[in-house]
C-alpha cells in the first residue's frame, strides 16, 4: 500500500488529523535543508511535501520564491532532490510528496521522473501548474509506478469539475483554503467547513487543507474540518530564523487540540 | 474566428495554470466564443477600431529604404500610427470589450515595453475601469515614458523586482496577483501567449492587422499577393495577427523575426524558438529559453518588449509544421535598422519593430527588386529614445 | 485654394520682413501658386497624407466626456493620431514637397512645443534633405521629448538663448538665419502667421482638417452639421486648417481658444486676439502684446505651443469680422481639461489642444445636449508628460 | 534742403566718401549713449544712424540685439529718442536717420511720428521691415514733413524690384553687404563694384553699403565702390570697450584712404 494511503488510514483509526509539512527542498542549501526536513520529521510531521525549486514559480508568494531562489543558488536540482529522498528514506517511514512546477518534469521526462522517484521513495506528486485538463500524459507513468497524482481543488473550483478532477486522484485532496498565493495570513475562510462539505461529496478521499495557514490556532480552526493541514511559508521563515522546530511543535499541538 | 477546441496547436498551448484559474479560463473562453458569435459585439469593436485607434492603419511604401537596401521593395503596416502608438490597442480593447461583457471592472495587465500597460491603461479609462499594471523595475527605467503615460491614464503600476525584474518576472507577478483576485479582475495578457484561450483570442483580435495589409497590398498591386510577410516575435501578437491572414497564402513566405540580443551563441538573446527548447512557460507549452533541467532562463534583448524567453505557442506550431521561418537579429542590427527607418523615413521605429526591418534589410538583395515584403511595423519608438540615446552616448564614447 | 493677392486679409496680414528677405517670398507665394493649380503636386500631397501621416484621421464621439460635461456631444477630431503626434505634419510635408519643387535641399524651421520641428525633421528625412530648427532654451527644457526625437531623425537644434527664450525668440532667431541662408533654404514656418504668403498656405495645407471633419460630421448625423467647432489658437493653423471649411457654414458657430495663462487680467497670458492690440511682428500685421509703445511682450502659457505673443493676420480678421468668435481659457482650466480627457477617455491630450477642450466644458451646459461640438484634438499630449506631472507633483506638496 | 541731400552733395564736391554711423539709441543708458553719439559726431561722423531700439530686431545680429536690450533696459523710448535728436541738433548739423522696426513706427502713428521727428531734427527714416510694398501709409507723411525714406537694397534684390523700390526713395540707397543680419565681419564681398553699378544703373542717388564693416581696412575697400560706408557693431563693441573715438578714427581714415 502506497505510504500516503497508509499515513491517512493509520491516522483515521487514530481518530487524528494529520500534519502535513511544507518545505522547499535545498534550501538554503543542500545539508541545512536536510538538517531542517529531519527535524521537522522528528517533531511531530505526518507527511513531508517536498518542493522542488523552480525559477519562476508563479504560485507561490514572496517567502517561498526566496526559498527556491536560495535552493537554486545553493546547486539544487531535480536529480538531488531525489537523492535527499533517498537518504531521508533510509530513516523515515512518512510519506513524501514532491510538489512542484511541471517544466522541470516535463523536461525531465514523466516515464523516467515516476521511475525514478518511485525508486527513491516518493510517494506522490503535486504538479502546481498542471490541472486535470493537461496531466494525462503524466497520469500513466505514476500510476504505473505506485505513485499519487495529488489533485489541488480551489475555492473557485466547482462541483462539477470537483467531480471531474478528483475521478482518478489518489492520495489525498488539497484543498487550497484562499484564492492566492502561498503564503501566511492571518485568517481562516468562515466557510471552510462548508467547502469541505461540498468536496467530500463527491470524494472519498482524505482533504489537506492548505496555503495560509501560519499559526497554530489556525492549524486548530482548519484541523476541526479538514483531515490534514499543510502549512509552508510559515515553517520557511521560522527555519530561516532558526525556530523550525518549536513551529513545527506549535503546529502540531494546534492541530492536535482540534480532535480533543 | 478559428481557435482549436482543446486550446492546442498541434503539441503546442493548452493551460498550465493553477487549479484557482481554470474555472475562469473556461468563463473567458465561453465568453469569448460567444462574443465572437456576436454581431453586436463585433459591431463595438470595429468602431473602436475606427473612431478610437484610428484604423485602418496605411501601408506605405518606403520609397528611400527600398532604394537603400536595394532589392525587394518596403512596405510597412503603419501600426506606430495606432492609438497610444503600437498594435498592442487593438487587443485591449477587445479583452477590455469582453471584460466588460462579463462585467468586470477592473482590468490588470503585465508589461514589458509598456506599450501594453499603456494600451490596457488606455482602454480601463476609456471603460470607466479600474487598472493595475506588473512591469519589471528594470523595464520602468528603460520605458520611461510609458511609465508616464500609465500614471497620467490613472492607472496603479506595481514595479516588479524579483527574477531579472523584466516582462517575464512581470508576467509570473500577474499570474500571483490573478489568482488572488480572480473573483472581479479581468486579467488582459499582451500577447498571443499564456493558457488558453488567450493565445487564440489575441491572436484574433490583431487579426484585422493582416487582413488590413493583404487587402491593401493586393490593390496596390494590382492583386498580386507579396512575396513575404515579416513582423517581430516577442510573445508573438503583432506576428500572429499578421500571420493569421496569410497563412493560406502558402505562396507567402511569413518570416517571424525573434531577438538574438547579442547573438544566438553568446546565451544572451531572447530567441525562443531559434535558440530555445520545448517547455512549458506561463500556462501554455511553447518553446523555451531553459537550462537543460528546465530552469527558465533569462532573455535578453535591447527590446524590452521582445524580452521574453518565451513565445506564443502557435508560432511553436507553426515554426514546427514549417508554415512560418523564424530567424533572430541582433541588438545591433535592429538599432542600425532602426537608424536606417528613421533617418531615410522620418519614421522612428520601436525596438521591436526594428528587429523585423533589420531582417527585411538582410534579405532584400537575395529577393531581389521584383519581390515585394510588407513589414509589420508594430509600433513607434517614441519610448525607445532614452535607450537609443544612451547606447549612441556610451558608443560616441568609446570611439 | 484662395488667397488673397496683395495677401492681405482685410487690414492684417501683408509681408513686413527685410528687403533681403522679399525676393523668396515672392519666389515662394509664385511656386506655391503652381503647385496649388498642378495635380502631381496635388495627388504626391494626398497620397503621403494617406500612407505617411495616416489621414483621413477619425472624428471619435466621446461619450464619457459628453456624460460628464452634461451637454452638448462632443466629437474629435483626432489630428494627435497623425504620424508624429499632430496637426502640424500636414503642413510640413506640404512645405517640403514645395521646397523640393523649388530644388531646395534644406529646410529650416521655428519650434515652441517642438511638434512643428519634429514635424520638419521628420518631412527632411523623408525627402533626404538638411533640417535646422530653432528652439527656445526654455521649450527645449519643457518639451524634451521633441528635442530627442528631432535629434535621432538628424535635425540640428539651435537653442535660442535671446529674450524669453520660447517660441517668440525662435522665430525672431529663425528670420535672422534665413536672412543669411535664403539662397539654399526653406524656410517651414509653422503655423498660419509669418508673412505672406505662409498664412495662406499654411491654411491651405491644413484644411484638409476642416474639410475631413465637416464631411465626418455629416455622415454620423445624416447630413446636420455641428453646432460649434472649436479649436486653440496658437499662431492659428489648427484652428485656421478647422475653420476655412467651415467659414461658408453661417450657422456652425466657428470658436477659437486661445491661451489666458495666469489668467488675462494678470497680463501673463498668451492671448493676442482678446487680450492684445494691433501691431506687426514677424512679418505680418495681426493682433500682437505688446506695451502701449509697441514693445512685444512675453507670452505665458503652460503650452509651449500657445506660448506666443502674436497669431496668425486670418485670424484677426476673422475676429474683426465676427465670422469667428475667440475666447480664451487658463492654464488650470486647460489642466483640468487634460485630466478630463486622459482619465475619461484615455486619450492624452497635447496641453495647446487641452485649451480648445476647456473652452467646450464651459460651453457645454449652455448649449444643451441637443447640440454638438466638433473640437479638434490637434496632438497628443506624450511631449507634456513631464509638466504636467511635475505641475501634479507641485501641487501634491502644496496641499 | 533736407540735410541728407546737403551733406552728400558737399561730400561729392569735395571728392570724399561718407561716414554714416550707427548707434543704438540708449546704448547702455541714455546719458552714456548721448556722450557716444558727441564723441561719434564730434571726430568725423558724417551721417547718424540712430536705432530706435525694439523688443525683438529680427534682422539684428547678437552686438546691436544687445544694445537695444541694454537701452530698453536703461528706460529708451522713441519719444525719449526724438529728445535726444532735439538735444542734439543744438550742436550739430550732421543728418540724422532714424532708424528701426516698423511696430514702433506704427503705434506711434506714421502721421505723428513724421511731424514730431522732423520737428526733432530727424532727416530721413529708415525701418527695417517695411519694404516698398508695405510703405504707401508712410510714404506721404514722410514727404509732407520733408523727411527722407531710406531705401535698403540687398543682394538679393533684382533690378526689376530695385527700380520700384527706389522709385520715390531719396536721401540715399542703403545697401546691404552681405545675405545676413548686422554685425561684424571680415571680409568685403568680391563683386561689391558690380552690384553697385547694377545699383546705379537705376538710381542717381548716393549709395551708402553697411552690414559687415568692421576694419579701417574694409572701410577702404568698401568706400572704393560706394558713396558711403555704414558701421554699426564695431562701432557699439568699441563704445562698450571704450574705444569709440579710435574705432571711429579708424574708420574715418580707412574711408578717406579710399580716395587718397
Ligand atoms: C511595438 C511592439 N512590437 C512588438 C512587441 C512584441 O510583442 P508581440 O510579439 O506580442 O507582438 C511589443 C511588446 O511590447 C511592442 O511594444
Ligand atoms: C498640438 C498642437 N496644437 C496646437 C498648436 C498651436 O499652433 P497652431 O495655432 O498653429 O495650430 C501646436 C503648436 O506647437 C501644437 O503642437
Amino acid at each position: 500500500m502506497n505510504r500516503i494511503d497508509a499515513k491517512m488510514q493509520a491516522l483515521r483509526e487514530a481518530g487524528r488529523k494529520g500534519f502535513v509539512a511544507f518545505l522547499t527542498a535545498g534550501d538554503p542549501n543542500i545539508d541545512q535543508s536536510e538538517a531542517d526536513i529531519r527535524a521537522a520529521l522528528d517533531h511531530g510531521v505526518d507527511i513531508l511535501e517536498l518542493g522542488v525549486p523552480f525559477s519562476d514559480p508563479t504560485a507561490d508568494g514572496p517567502v517561498i520564491q526566496a526559498a527556491s531562489l536560495r535552493a537554486l543558488e545553493g546547486g539544487m536540482t531535480l536529480p538531488k532532490v531525489l537523492d535527499l529522498v533517498r537518504r531521508l528514506r533510509k530513516d523515515y517511514d512518512q510519506p513524501i510528496v514532491l510538489f512542484g512546477y511541471v517544466n522541470l518534469f516535463f523536461r525531465y521526462g514523466y516515464e523516467q521522473l515516476a521511475r525514478d522517484a518511485a525508486d527513491a521513495g516518493v510517494d506522490g506528486i503535486l504538479v502546481v501548474d498542471l490541472p486535470y485538463e493537461e496531466s494525462g500524459e503524466m497520469a500513466d507513468p505514476l500510476r504505473e509506478n505506485g505513485l499519487h497524482r495529488i489533485p489541488l481543488a480551489a475555492p473557485t473550483t466547482s462541483q462539477a469539475r470537483l467531480r471531474m478532477i478528483l475521478s482518478d486522484a489518489g492520495g489525498f485532496v488539497y484543498y487550497i483554503m484562499v484564492t492566492g498565493v502561498t503564503g501566511a495570513r492571518q485568517f481562516v475562510r468562515a466557510d471552510l467547513g462548508e467547502r469541505l462539505t461540498a468536496v467530500r461529496s463527491v470524494t472519498n478521499l482524505p482533504i489537506a487543507v492548505g496555503f495560509g495557514v501560519s499559526s497554530g490556532e489556525q492549524a486548530t480552526t482548519v484541523a476541526t474540518s479538514a483531515d490534514a493541514v499543510v502549512v509552508g511559508s510559515a515553517l520557511i521563515t521560522a527555519a530561516r530564523e532558526g525556530r523550525l522546530t518549536e513551529c513545527v511543535q506549535e503546529i502540531r499541538s494546534g492541530i492536535d487540540k482540534a480532535v480533543l | 474566428m478559428s481557435m482549436s477546441d482543446s486550446g492546442h496547436f498541434g503539441i503546442f498551448g493548452g493551460r498550465y495554470v493553477a487549479e484557482t484559474l481554470m474555472p475562469i479560463l473556461a468563463d473567458i473562453e465561453q465568453a469569448y466564443a460567444e462574443a465572437s458569435q456576436d454581431p453586436a459585439f463585433q459591431q463595438a469593436f470595429t468602431q473602436l477600431l475606427e473612431t478610437y485607434v484610428g484604423r485602418p492603419s496605411p501601408l506605405f511604401f518606403a520609397q528611400r529604404l527600398t532604394e537603400a537596401w536595394g532589392g525587394a521593395k518596403i512596405y510597412l503596416k503603419r501600426e506606430d500610427l495606432n492609438h497610444t502608438g503600437a498594435h498592442k490597442i487593438n487587443n485591449t480593447l477587445g479583452q477590455a470589450l469582453l471584460a466588460k461583457r462579463m462585467g468586470r471592472r477592473k482590468l490588470m495587465a503585465e508589461t514589458g515595453a509598456g506599450q501594453h500597460g499603456v494600451a490596457t491603461a488606455t482602454a480601463a479609462a476609456l471603460f470607466g475601469m479600474e487598472c493595475r499594471v506588473y512591469m519589471g523595475a528594470e523595464d520602468i527605467i528603460r520605458q520611461a515614458p510609458n511609465v508616464k503615460r500609465m500614471e497620467l491614464l490613472g492607472a496603479e503600476i506595481c514595479s516588479v523586482e524579483s527574477g531579472t525584474r523584466t516582462l517575464k518576472d512581470a508576467m509570473s507577478e500577474a499570474l500571483r496577483a490573478w489568482v488572488a483576485e480572480v473573483e472581479d479582475t479581468f486579467y488582459v495578457i499582451g500577447s498571443a501567449a499564456g493558457p488558453h484561450p488567450y493565445p487564440s483570442m489575441v491572436r484574433d483580435f490583431q487579426r484585422m492587422v493582416g487582413d488590413e495589409s493583404r487587402r491593401q497590398y493586393m490593390a496596390i498591386s494590382g492583386g498580386k499577393l507579396p512575396d513575404a510577410v515579416l513582423a517581430c516575435v516577442g510573445g508573438g501578437s503583432n506576428a500572429a495577427g499578421m500571420f493569421a491572414a496569410f497563412e493560406k497564402d502558402t505562396d507567402v513566405e511569413l518570416i517571424g523575426v525573434e531577438a538574438a540580443g547579442y547573438g544566438v551563441g553568446t546565451g544572451k538573446h531572447a530567441a525562443s524558438i531559434v535558440g530555445g527548447q520545448v517547455g512549458i512557460l506561463h500556462g501554455s507549452k511553447s518553446y523555451v529559453l531553459q537550462s537543460a533541467e528546465g530552469q527558465i532562463q533569462n532573455a535578453h534583448s535591447v527590446s524590452a518588449g521582445l524580452d521574453y524567453p518565451g513565445v506564443g505557442p502557435e508560432h511553436a506550431h507553426w515554426a514546427q509544421t514549417g508554415r512560418v521561418a523564424y530567424h533572430a537579429v541582433t541588438d545591433e542590427e535592429a538599432l542600425d535598422a532602426f537608424f536606417s527607418l528613421t533617418r531615410l523615413e522620418g519614421i522612428i521605429p520601436a525596438l521591436e519593430s526594428s528587429h523585423a526591418l533589420a531582417e527585411a534589410q538582410k534579405l532584400a538583395k537575395e529577393y531581389g527588386s521584383e519581390a515585394a515584403f510588407v513589414i509589420n511595423l508594430s509600433g513607434r519608438g517614441d519610448k525607445d529614445m532614452e535607450t537609443v540615446l544612451q547606447i549612441m552616448k556610451e558608443k560616441h564614447e568609446s570611439d
